[in-house]
């Protein structure tokens, strides 16, 4: 099981802040993504692949690379605007 | 070199005051105090409008953030060596004039404390999980880094992750 | 730019949040403020062989100094255009660990607050009439510019005096 | 009449922070230093000479050209070391 978050813009174009994802086949971002893409709206799946839009795994940034693992925590999170 | 750290994220707010004094208090051989503060504007001119803004919203990614403003402390001390450090920041709902954020650092010299808070505060912008959304009477919009942030995090070169 | 401009050179300590509250009531569209203060520290490494400082006396010449005070911060305004302006400096005796000046600047933005901060600092030590004696068990001293604060000023260029 | 005020190490070297002068055919602050130095120590003498050291007459920064005027101030000031 995969626990997904949705931070600020990307929550508001997800309709919610968390979703679970129960395939334990996928191995990095790339396919967490391809695998939303199947559910969620396309305007979030655009959103979320735009080089702007950062991604962390259990807290830390991560790539569009970065390696997926059982339980693993994604964070999809736009540019952010702190300070 | 070693220094005395405070990060804080909450709904609260904070008093200037006060924490200037627990900073000197722990670090009593400073010489040299810099503070910032940010607060909401009442006018956001680039953004919806020129309108008035009638609050932001502040959110934050809790496992993320107080991490993160703890690592931009620890490398901005790398940078510049200093005695110690504050960082509050506040989310949730924050009307005109209030404060936002507060970064302090108290040094033995002035450059470095300059440095440090400057440095700090770049990097808060454009590295720390934190979102802003401002709400006026037209509509509300997040808000993403402002290019002049981006520069500003650049000058300082890559970060030593 | 216009902006609110408070100097006053005195014996009394101040208080930084009490002058902080001024300074944001006298600026309401600030959204960025930046302080500066600077304390007696307890050791000074390079002077009077590594000894602690007993006490700084600090004396100035008061016909000149808020003149020039008030001519660094037009100057600073010029180059870094800001809402609010706030210089405290302390004369008489002053024991390790209490407050000598204070510098404040409110801005829209944080970038001239830090810039206009900084400038000011430096033109303070360099160009203000304000004279600082170190007295420690083995002696006093009157201390001069220092070279990294001279360095420190040649960095803006020339003053358009 | 000149009045001259003398500050911080320079008044101590002095042994007074305030010096009258009257002799109006002084025209300039170097005219004025030689005067001075009739009357006031050597070591303060070579101290005001030294480059590093400011002058202001009036309350305003001056030159070794300064030029005198009847009711002058005139003040000596060491290397400032404030803030």
């Amino acid at each position: 099981m995969i626990k997904v978050l949705f931070f600020a813009g990307f929550r508001e174009l997800a309709g919610t802040d968390a979703f679970e994802v129960n395939d334990d086949s996928l191995r990095d971002i790339r396919e967490l993504v391809e695998k939303l893409a199947e559910t969620l709206p396309a305007e979030l799946i655009k959103a979320l692949k735009d080089e702007t839009a950062l991604v962390s795994i259990d807290h830390k940034y991560a790539g569009w690379d970065g390696k997926l693992h059982q339980n693993a925590e994604v964070g999809f999170l736009p540019p952010v605007s702190g300070g | 070199m070693v220094f005395s750290k405070k990060v804080w994220v909450g709904e609260s707010d904070f008093d200037v005051g006060e924490e200037y004094s627990k900073l000197l208090e722990s670090s009593p051989h400073s010489g040299a105090v810099v503070f910032f503060t940010g607060l909401v504007r009442d006018l956001y001119p680039t953004n919806v409008n020129d309108e008035m803004v009638s609050y932001l919203e502040l959110e934050h990614y809790p496992e993320m953030t107080e991490r993160l403003c703890e690592e931009i402390l620890d490398e901005a001390n790398q940078r510049f060596p200093f005695d110690g450090a504050t960082v509050l920041h506040r989310v949730g709902k924050l009307a005109a004039g209030e404060q936002i954020v507060m970064v302090a650092i108290s040094s033995r010299h002035r450059e470095n404390a300059f440095q440090a808070a400057q440095f700090v505060m770049d990097y808060l912008k454009t590295r720390a999980t934190f979102w802003k959304k401002e709400v006026g009477s037209k509509g509300a919009e997040w808000l993403g880094v402002k290019d002049k942030d981006r520069q500003a995090a650049e000058r300082w070169g890559e970060l030593n992750d």
